[in-house]
């Protein structure tokens, strides 16, 4: 056995690049430090961008991928659950918030979440909850506040929080319930009516760890702890992502 | 009375192939289209229905102007009336004889093309096979499929290409009779093509010998 | 649930095959018989929905047909109604993607038809039309027919575009799909696979029988 | 990166449908021309990936190619390599959503080819294959020329299936579709209408081209 | 030496259609069969070449056993080695004349199949129709195309199925010297189809009169 698997396994001589599965949402993030890593260790970020869920599958078949960051801690955990985790590798890098958009035209007034049950607004786009974390949330949100209920025949299902923000841009729905990152991004496109309290719903936590087998667990290692450095936290927070350790 | 006056060139790229010039004139009655193999008599046959366009020149029948290049006049098959014993048939490989035969019968009613159809069966002597698809059915009685299609159509010239060329003797005197009758009885051009001497004879009161694409003997009368 | 969700994929998806069925063969007698202007990008225009990712087409049609969308505006004004997330929605979606394959099969099989007997036809006297649907159609029935089965089994499929323009409801507008998607994305791989194995039964049944009914319609 | 997309999709694409073709054409045969137990069954199964959603195609070939699959384990023991994450990956996916297509619309092209001439070609000595290949093929071009349009097209678009095989590592596994799903999933508009413009204008560009090739090679 | 004793009925549904009933041998040499429209002569021919096999009985042609329904034996269309020239033609719609005939000739060097068929071309007079698909060929021509293509695959037996009804009768003439000159060459049988007297009195060594699917009358020398 051993001798070639051992060298191989020995970080940095012939690693060249190391692949990072990622949730969509932080594609601009992550690219963003994905070229500050390689400007620090020389290596390159192969990112695969794609919904959580998905990515989890992938890596549960046996995609060759170093580190995974989540949008929700259910595809983390679900992982960890398989031993699909290095041990100690995972930590949560950053937070984000829900809030409450509506078309910019809208004329119906909305200041709070418990206005959704307003007979005028006939349409409210959420993520779906099974699929989504962003529509897990925003159940949390709307069961809290007693919502859930009367507005059941409003609620539109999207599969992911894009679909939500173009049904609300379009004007196709009169509310929609997004991270307030993809708000941020959206600029005027949309107004933000209201932002979710922070107990009304279980921390947004974005987990990353790195995946058991990984071909290059150092390297993997490393870019986590840029991520979760200043530097990596500052570009984060520069697109909207809160620290995972402070409040709003 | 039909009025013939067509030149028409077969081309492949560049090549000509083959060229026709015919000018003739016959009334209504038999015309008897005789020719080597190749001579263009199919080809005649097809301007007069329509099926492709002389270069230049005129076809009449009567007074209705069927082609004129200087006229820009090129009627539309469909609307031309003719009814035509192809060659190779080209009876409709997904309907019965029956069907095939009604199918040109001009009645409004389904139930009358269906009579006629089945009038049409028994002159021609194929009953026995009202049911039968096309590729059921022999190569003699195909072509007489094909013959009681084009003749129940009520057509204002009859075009028949070698239509008896692949039945046997007693069968065709006995059909020449009925194709006979079934021009006494429409007083319409019937111009016929084959290349059996008996059959000329028989029915040849015009008779055109074409050779090479040209009017090479005409006996009209 | 499951029932809710295979019935109305089922009515989607017979609705979207009527359609594709007729609005395909008028396409294909248009591009296979006729000579416009155009017609190259007519086919091509067509063709698109086959390239573009369903996402993207369903996105299209939230542009063209919503609420606010630039045909859907004015049927909202007038009606005050819209597709978005309608079943009638759903259908547009199955149409739109599966009207392609419906065309490009039938045409095929129009244009192979040997035009002797559309040519025997019209010296009977028939005109186009009456041509066409007693001579050719019949005659190029089985490409129709795979290109029937094609819409057929695409709009049963059809997702994407789905989701886009009918949302998913359950109940209203969840077809199989997304039922099938929203099992595998959430991780509940059982009912994925119960789901899965329903769909896929009841498009094998829907094959095999139609692969019967077509024997015995061809050779009979 | 709009370019390597690009280049990626095209590769993918002409290999994918390289091998749909041929294995299209051969299963068309088999399923046209030869009767044997499960014939049927083989006909539904093939037509599979055309009703189950791509994202559950995608899953269903990561289950069984993934390096921990079902085949796919055996793959890695054997060479220490897997389709997950490589563009052959992509080639799968592509295969497997479009192969329906061409054998949808082959088969039917072929069986309605008049038997009488294969019949012809046995009488002249000919055996099963060369006739096939000489007779049958060329007469059934039309077919499955539509068949390879339609698998050309299909596999362009393809994004569901191939996402979960190949992954959407820009430069290595992002074809076309992916890139858009990425902008539009991101929020780059921009960059999403960019994209779809380029898909658009490629695959028009590609049917238009196909449309005039097949003109000449069946009228020439 | 042909020999045939079978049987062999044609059902729609519950009908029996057709019966045939036939038996009878002759050697190698001309075979002239007659018979009216519809009396099972292509149907005897498709049983000979094995496209339909006959409900039971025996084909064998010298030593070769084609069918045999006691001992299960029905030898596959390609093996049987026949040259059909069939009453419809069925020319490949996609090659030229020359690619049809250079189709079945036996030999493997590409050069020397399109020799042959040049040669076969000149033979049966239509040179100049060389390059020229089916459909842009008068009948007569398709049909010689398709007398050529069965004798250029070195049959080991001739059907000819009406094979000259297509032509005028000075290009039969010459197209029965060049058929009698290839029997005599190969020296194998010919089943001659024919509803024409004069050609079934010239090659009459043999002749067979079917009815009805039966034999009426046969001269066998
Ligand atoms: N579409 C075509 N393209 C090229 N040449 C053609 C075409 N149609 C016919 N020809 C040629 O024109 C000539 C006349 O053909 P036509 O079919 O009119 O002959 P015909 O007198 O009917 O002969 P036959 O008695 O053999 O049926 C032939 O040499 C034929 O090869
Ligand atoms: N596939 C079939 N199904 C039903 N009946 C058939 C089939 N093939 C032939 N027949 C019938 O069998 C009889 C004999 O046909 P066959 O083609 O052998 O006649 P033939 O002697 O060649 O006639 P012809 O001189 O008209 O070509 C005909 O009545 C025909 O209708
Ligand atoms: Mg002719
Ligand atoms: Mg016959």
């Amino acid at each position: 056995i051993g001798k070639e698997q051992i060298s191989n396994d020995k970080p940095n001589q012939s690693v060249e690049s190391i692949t990072v599965s990622a949730a969509v949402s932080l594609k601009d993030a992550f690219t963003e430090i994905g070229e500050l890593y390689k400007a620090k260790t020389g290596r390159t970020v192969d990112f695969n961008f794609g919904a959580s869920g998905a990515l989890q599958q992938q890596i549960e078949s046996g995609a060759p991928v170093d580190v995974f960051a989540s949008a929700g801690e259910k595809q983390m955990t679900a992982l960890a659950e398989k031993n699909l985790l290095t041990a100690g590798s995972r930590k949560d890098f950053a937070r984000n918030s829900l809030v409450l958009i509506v078309p910019k035209t809208s004329e119906v007034r909305i200041v709070s979440f418990s206005d959704l049950a307003d007979p005028a607004l006939k349409k409210i786009a959420v993520g779906n909850p099974k699929t989504v974390p962003a529509g897990q949330y925003a159940a949390e949100v709307l069961e809290k506040g007693g919502l859930q209920e009367k507005l059941h025949d409003k609620l539109i299902f999207a599969e992911n929080v894009r679909q939500v923000m173009d049904y609300v841009v379009r004007g196709e729905v009169d509310a929609g319930i997004v991270y307030s990152t993809d708000a941020r991004q959206a600029g005027s496109e949309v107004n933000v009516a209201a932002t979710a309290d922070e107990a009304s719903h279980s921390p947004i936590l974005y987990p990353i760890a790195v995946i058991a087998g990984a071909k290059h667990p150092d390297a993997a290692q490393e870019f986590i702890d840029l991520v979760m450095s200043s530097e990596g936290q500052a570009i984060l927070q520069k697109y909207g992502f809160i620290s995972p350790g402070k409040s709003q | 009375m039909l009025t013939i006056d067509v030149k028409k060139s077969f081309h492949k790229q560049h090549d000509r192939l083959f060229h026709l010039d015919l000018s003739f004139s016959v009334n209504a009655g038999f015309t008897v289209l005789t020719g080597p193999s190749g001579a263009g008599k199919t080809s005649l046959l097809r301007m007069i229905a329509g099926i492709i366009a002389p270069d230049e020149g005129v076809i009449e029948l009567g007074s209705t102007v069927y082609f004129d290049s200087e006229r820009r006049i090129d009627m539309q098959i469909q609307q031309r009336n003719v009814g035509f014993v192809f060659q190779d048939y080209a009876l409709f490989p997904h309907m019965t004889a029956t069907q095939n035969i009604a199918f040109g019968v001009r009645a409004s009613a389904s139930a009358d093309r269906r009579v006629k159809a089945e009038e049409m069966l028994s002159l021609f002597h194929i009953e026995h096979i009202a049911d039968r698809l096309p590729h059921e059915m022999s190569g003699g009685e195909q072509q007489r499929v094909a013959l009681a299609r084009a003749l129940s159509c009520e057509p204002r010239i009859a075009l028949l290409d070698e239509p008896l060329s692949a039945v046997d003797i007693e069968t065709r005197s006995k059909l020449l009779d009925e194709i006979e009758s079934a021009q006494d009885r429409a007083k319409i051009p019937f111009i016929y093509v084959t290349h059996n001497e008996a059959e000329a004879t028989r029915l040849g009161t015009n008779r055109i010998y074409i050779r090479d694409g040209r009017v090479a003997a005409a006996e009209i009368a | 649930m499951i029932f809710d969700a295979l019935k109305l994929s089922l009515f989607v998806v017979c609705c979207s095959t009527a359609i594709v069925g007729i609005a395909g063969v008028a396409f294909s007698y248009l591009l296979a018989k006729s000579s416009f202007r155009g017609k190259d990008l007519l086919d091509a225009f067509l063709t698109m929905p086959l390239v573009l990712p369903p996402t993207v087409t369903g996105y299209y049609l939230i542009v063209l047909l919503g609420r606010r969308g630039i045909l859907g505006s004015y049927i909202y004004e007038l009606t005050g109604w819209s597709f978005a997330f309608t079943w009638e929605g759903a259908v547009v979606a199955a149409v739109v993607v599966s009207l392609p394959l419906m065309i490009k099969a039938s045409r095929a099989s129009i244009e192979s038809v040997n035009t002797d007997y559309e040519t025997a036809s019209y010296t009977l006297g028939k005109g186009k039309l009456e041509t066409f649907l007693r001579i050719t159609l019949p005659l190029a029935r089985r490409g129709i027919f795979a290109g029937l089965v094609l819409a057929f089994a695409r709009a049963l499929g059809e997702f994407g575009a789905t989701l886009m323009i009918a949302g998913n409801i359950p109940g209203k507008t969840q077809t199989m799909p997304l039922a099938i998607y929203e099992a595998v994305a959430s991780g509940d791989d059982h009912r994925a696979q119960v789901l899965a194995v329903v769909l896929t039964a009841v498009s094998i049944a829907a094959i095999y029988l139609t692969n019967k009914i077509s024997r015995t319609a061809f050779y009979g």
